[in-house]
């Protein structure tokens, strides 16, 4: 059987500049950390990233904190483009945006779940009434079903999703613990590239099946060391 | 806190003659049989039934066998309208049809289960690229995206949903082992009003959350009471 | 300020009923859970993914795996269940968060609502906001009636003829409350149902941009236990 | 006839690799699974909800929360995972399956498959398989070339110029391997790959309606193992 085990920097070995990656999390909580940090070594640039936020910046909670998930990125000033539904904990971003160094494309987040889980699953689009006479609607398709009105929201793709497992086994087959599941159970299959981190790695059979969440066919590459965000 | 504990028949006390239900499982398998038994007992004729199939008819892996699931209202002649995938497995819908007793709409799998699950979160529904160019896209809208050709799958809605969890905590919290799972996390909200038939019913706060994957939001009534099915 | 904020809250709290469940926005919207009437007991929705928020923890007692959606550590009740985010807002878009409480910088007579950017000014992103609004049954604004600029003294009207900002929605607003009253958006406009006894008619009017009808059966402005 | 279904098996098993995703049709094309090559190991999905389909259970060893699509009670490898029917199909429908066998009973030059109705005659309905062979990113039709109808003793083609039976989708086919040959459905139409020694090229084309271009590389059929 194939392995999918891989350290960090060999599961992003094929990440090029200005690439499409999407990262799970929101506000930090759920994001794959080691798979940030490999980015930021091994020094890729113009990234396209589509996440729920703009992660949490330096000093947070405590003092001491490091950025957080797509923080890391932000700080580092490898994202050109970030897709999102809030950016407003990280004041990066709208300094790249009047700085012009930096694109933001926001979408409601309900919305943006649902375009992400199209293209894992195959949809060529949801319909959904939120966003309807909003700015959210510029440039989108409407469509009218039984006299209501609603938005045509269309998948978004990445050639890669880095997301973030409590418990994975050597398969692909995951679970997040409490909320930390928010974007993982829908990122993790929607690029051509899928990698877990994991905080713990267990054979499979190891544990009951039924404990998994989500389906490891939908992974491709699983790097073990998450480590609990300490507060 | 309003309590959501029913008997079986307190439960259905309104499903009349001509409403439209949900009912989950696969084949039998994952349905509410308490709930099936009850239907018949109150007696509910000319019901439109949304499922995946005709459940299992009488005698199906033992002699002994009793129906499965919608079998058991299908064998009532309880059934006037059929909203299916596949009933080749039940003789007694293509009876019906002939014999134009029962009406019978055929959905490919894949956009039964998006269809019911855009009625329960509120999508206006979905673009599939499943039955393009077959009978299956009799009557739909085609909407061509960026090259490619859709169908317009729209939500199905019911008066009520029926399924079956394997532990529900009182406030309806639920989870479902191994393969019984399959439309029981998608009806279960669907309908205007949701109950859940569960084999252990426990306290709220007993077992760890994260063991429950669908939320009790989406349950209106709980009825317990569920056997294993025996072999 | 703070009493009048929570007097707010407090009105607001009437409109639940046992067993809603809410999603309350950032603010002065999370203090409602505060001043249920006995009785009440509310499940609250997290947009990040999970129902059963039971409000904020002490230093010392978080749980890196438990936050809020505005990225605070929170305390969880017994009957929590965490989802992933296409669970959490086919909740919200479904039609099963009963009630959302959220602030607004404009409300208009048709119901419509601007509270996520302020065009050069904010920008922070709707988030969770234009599926909650969207897909809750009822939507209730809770703010102070009027924005004051605290550069220049002035204070302005919140509630307009139209709306002048990007809208979040249009013609969801059920239910304005604020420190000086109770508005109920219809579909003949907005209809002034409660005045708090601090201030008259007039003063409301005068508060207001939009046109208000005065119900004939105006009640004072109930924050009774 | 047992023996011939055991062929295209054999063969059928050829098109996959190792780490493969598949799902395989009830009947002849659930035997694949039992003739892979050396080394390769393939994670079978079931329709009704998870991966990791091992083959048949024995009387007594059911476990009568593990069923198949077809109804039968299954066994499962250590690394199954459950999920829901938007999942199941979500990973059908999204590419994630990366081949699926299945019988037909009409393909032809465009790859259209006709596999789930006889009008009048046979009335099951198309269960999962518009989804999986739309989604699938190789789909495999496994059957006997001609179908025979036992009471006159005549078989039909089943490989046509165009299908006369409604579709289970437009232009999906990628491969067709029946006890005869190995034919690849190209944009150019049908290429006959591989011929099984015990036919001529013309016993091939007589079974055949649709045209058949031979291979410049057409080689015998592959079932060594």
């Amino acid at each position: 059987m194939a392995n999918k085990i891989r350290t960090a920097l060999e599961a992003i070995a094929g990440l090029q500049d200005g690439m499409t990656i999407m990262v799970a999390g929101f506000m930090g909580t759920g994001t794959p950390e080691i798979l940030m940090d490999a980015i930021i070594e091994k020094g890729v640039k113009h990234l396209t990233v589509i996440c729920n936020d703009g992660g949490l910046p330096r000093g947070w909670y405590s003092d001491y904190d490091t950025p957080r998930g797509t923080g890391k990125l932000l700080e580092a000033g490898v994202i050109d483009h970030i897709i999102a539904s809030h950016v407003g904990l990280t004041p990066l971003v709208g300094q790249g945006i009047i700085d012009d160094t930096m694109e933001c494309t926001l979408v409601p987040q309900g919305s943006l779940v649902e375009k992400i889980r199209a293209n894992n699953f195959g949809l060529g689009g949801v319909l959904t009434p939120t966003g309807v006479g909003t700015i959210a609607a510029e440039g989108k398709m409407q469509i009218e079903i039984d006299g209501k009105m609603y938005l045509l929201e269309k998948p978004l793709r990445a050639d890669y999703s880095l997301c973030r497992a409590s418990v994975c086994d050597e398969f692909g087959n995951f679970l997040c613990n409490k909320t930390t599941k928010n974007f993982n159970y829908l990122m993790a299959g929607a690029a051509d590239h899928n990698i877990i981190a994991t905080e713990r790695l267990v054979k499979a059979g190891e544990l009951d099946p039924d404990t998994f969440q989500h389906s490891g066919v939908l992974v491709d590459m699983i790097v073990e060391g998450e480590k609990p965000w300490q507060i | 806190m309003t309590m959501k504990i029913r008997t079986a028949q307190e439960a259905i006390a309104g499903l009349k003659d001509g409403m439209t239900i949900m009912v989950a499982g696969f084949l039998g398998t994952g349905s509410p049989e308490i709930l099936m038994d009850a239907i018949l007992e109150k007696g509910v004729k000319h019901l439109t039934v949304i499922g995946n199939d005709g459940g299992l008819p009488r005698g199906w892996y033992n002699e002994y066998d009793t129906p499965r699931g919608i079998g058991k209202l299908l064998d009532a002649g309880a059934v006037d309208h059929i909203i299916a995938s596949h009933v080749g497995v039940n003789p007694l819908i293509g009876k019906g049809i002939i014999a134009g007793t029962m009406e019978c709409t055929l959905v490919p799998q894949g956009s039964l289960a998006e269809k019911i699950r855009a009625d329960n979160f509120g999508l206006g529904g979905v673009l599939t690229p499943t039955g393009v160019g077959t009978l299956a896209a009799e009557g739909k809208m085609q909407i061509e995206i960026d090259g490619k050709m859709y169908l317009l799958e729209k939500p199905l809605h019911a008066d009520y949903s029926f399924c079956r969890a394997s532990i529900c905590d009182d406030f309806g919290n639920f989870l479902c082992n191994k393969a019984t799972k399959n439309y029981n996390y998608l009806m279960a909200g669907a309908a205007d009003h949701n109950i859940v038939a569960t084999e252990r019913l426990v306290k709220a706060g007993e077992l760890d959350p994260d063991t429950f994957q669908h939320s009790g939001v989406l349950v209106d009534m709980i009825v317990e009471g569920e056997k294993p099915w025996q072999i | 300020m703070a009493d009048l904020k929570t007097r707010i809250a407090k009105r607001c709290a009437k409109e639940f009923k046992d067993g809603y469940v809410a999603n309350l926005g950032i603010g002065l919207p999370t203090m409602v859970s505060s001043f249920l009437p006995e009785g009440v007991h509310i499940t609250i929705q997290s947009e990040n993914g999970f129902t059963g928020l039971e409000g904020s923890v002490e230093r010392g007692d978080e749980n890196v795996e438990i936050i809020n959606a505005g990225g605070g550590y929170v305390k969880a009740s017994p009957r929590v269940n965490y989802f992933d985010s296409a669970t959490s807002f086919g909740i919200i878009r479904g039609g099963h968060v009963d009630a959302t409480v959220l602030g607004a910088m404009q409300v208009d007579e048709q119901g419509n609502l601007a509270n996520w950017i302020i065009p050069g000014k904010m920008y922070a992103g709707m988030g969770g906001a234009m599926d909650l609004v969207v897909g809750a049954k009822e939507v209730i604004i809770t703010m102070l009636h009027q924005q004051f600029n605290k550069k220049t003294g002035v204070s302005k009207p919140k509630i307009l003829k139209e709306c002048n900002l990007p809208v979040t929605a249009l013609g969801v607003v059920d239910l304005i409350i604020t420190e000086m009253c109770v508005i109920k958006v219809t579909d003949e406009g907005l209809l002034l149902t409660e005045l708090h006894h601090d201030f008259t008619v007039e003063d409301v009017v005068a508060a207001t941009e939009a046109h208000l009808t005065v119900s004939p059966d105006l009640k004072p402005y109930d924050i009774s236990e």
